[in-house]
């Protein structure tokens, strides 16, 4: 089971590990990954736009899918929405499993798909006034492909 | 009638976020939506212009030009998308 | 730059987490492995024998050469010694660069060497009394042969 | 005169986690070492039974039968590592 979230508020690394292992026994491993607004050389803020009745569907199909491919995996995806400013947490994704080599597996591919499928559009702003769209990019396209080929 | 849904610079380009209209006869494929669209004002035209920028999903699934859009209810169209 | 510890006492995620991170606002991609003691049916406790003048030293070794193969990541690698319990946290790894594909790379090869190379030996006691040397893992080898071949 | 290490069950078959000895002449090598520990006492030969499972480390490197000790100040004698 992962399970998937979309939500404007941050979210609780350690409180979001406690809960996501409880009382299993049986995980000897858990992977996290925290994506972070990065700061740019004068980035001021970053706001992302999402499809509400789309955004959440597709996580928890992604969701759904990595469960499939690695049936000992648990896990948690958390999106956040709105404007974020640099250094915030901005992406989270928790896997556990009894072996390592699944939960990182299963963590990175959830991440492939979240940094370059997840229906969000990315809105810069600058400390010069402009602001920009942020273009999908083509090397995020490739780490995603190695899954499908 | 069909509710027409704008993300990102497609919306800002329209100028609005949301449309609800009754499309015209003959207007049965994703492609077919997207030339009518852009005759609409200059706004839907400078938001189509480059096809190669534009993704559409019909009732919440992506879609291609071809994909049929007869009896959709939601068509959301938009930049491709940058994840997280 | 990555550090090594080696403690007895556990550790705090969301702490460690904060202080690496720290005022660095280049970082985009944090991950977090977190190694804990699996209940395997009928296990008491998990003692960890460790060698004092040469465990830390290879593990300072193995960071060093971490991060010398990923020059962007900052990390630092735990390990705790001693007698622990089922579900107690045991090893953890933690990494943060700009982009998430070294944060992954160079966790995933830390915990490969922590898993197999680092210089501990851990004692089963069992619901019936019995106690057992664990015995190194051919799979774990291979493994770590990833990174070497 | 050399420290001895012993660590997990060769420490426990060979009943000390340390010795400190003399080592008499021709013991230049990792492997001439084991051969002569194995003959000191019966913990000593049954820890050191199977040299496939010996693993040795001198003033605390990872080491090997054809390794010297001559001027070495401590050798770590204990079974495979088995990680974290």
């Amino acid at each position: 089971m992962i399970s998937a979230h979309l939500q404007a508020e941050p979210f609780d690394l350690a409180a979001e590990q406690a809960a996501l292992v409880g009382s299993h026994t049986d995980l000897g491993a858990v992977v996290s990954f925290t994506g972070l607004v990065r700061a740019d050389d004068g980035l001021i803020a970053l706001t992302l736009e999402h499809y509400p009745a789309m955004t959440l569907a597709q996580m928890q199909a992604i969701a759904a899918d990595a469960a499939a491919r690695w049936p000992g995996v648990l896990g948690r995806i958390i999106h956040r929405h709105g404007r974020l400013l640099p250094g915030a947490p901005i992406v989270f994704v928790l896997t556990a499993s009894p072996h390592r080599a699944d939960a990182f597996a299963a963590a990175e591919y959830l991440m492939d798909w979240l940094k370059t499928k997840a229906p969000f559009w990315k809105r810069e702003e600058w400390a010069d006034g402009s602001t920009r769209w942020v273009e999908a990019k083509a090397s995020d396209d490739t780490a995603k492909d190695r899954w499908t080929a | 009638m069909i509710t027409l849904l704008y993300f990102a610079w497609v919306r800002e380009q329209i100028g609005t976020d949301a449309e609800t209209l009754a499309l015209p006869a003959g207007i049965t494929t994703v492609a077919n939506l997207l030339d009518w669209l852009a005759s609409q004002s200059p706004g839907h035209a400078a938001a189509l212009a480059d096809r190669s920028r534009i993704r559409v999903a019909v009732d919440q699934t992506f879609a291609r030009g071809e994909t049929p859009i007869t009896g959709a209810a939601e068509i959301a169209i938009f930049p491709p998308v940058t994840g997280g």
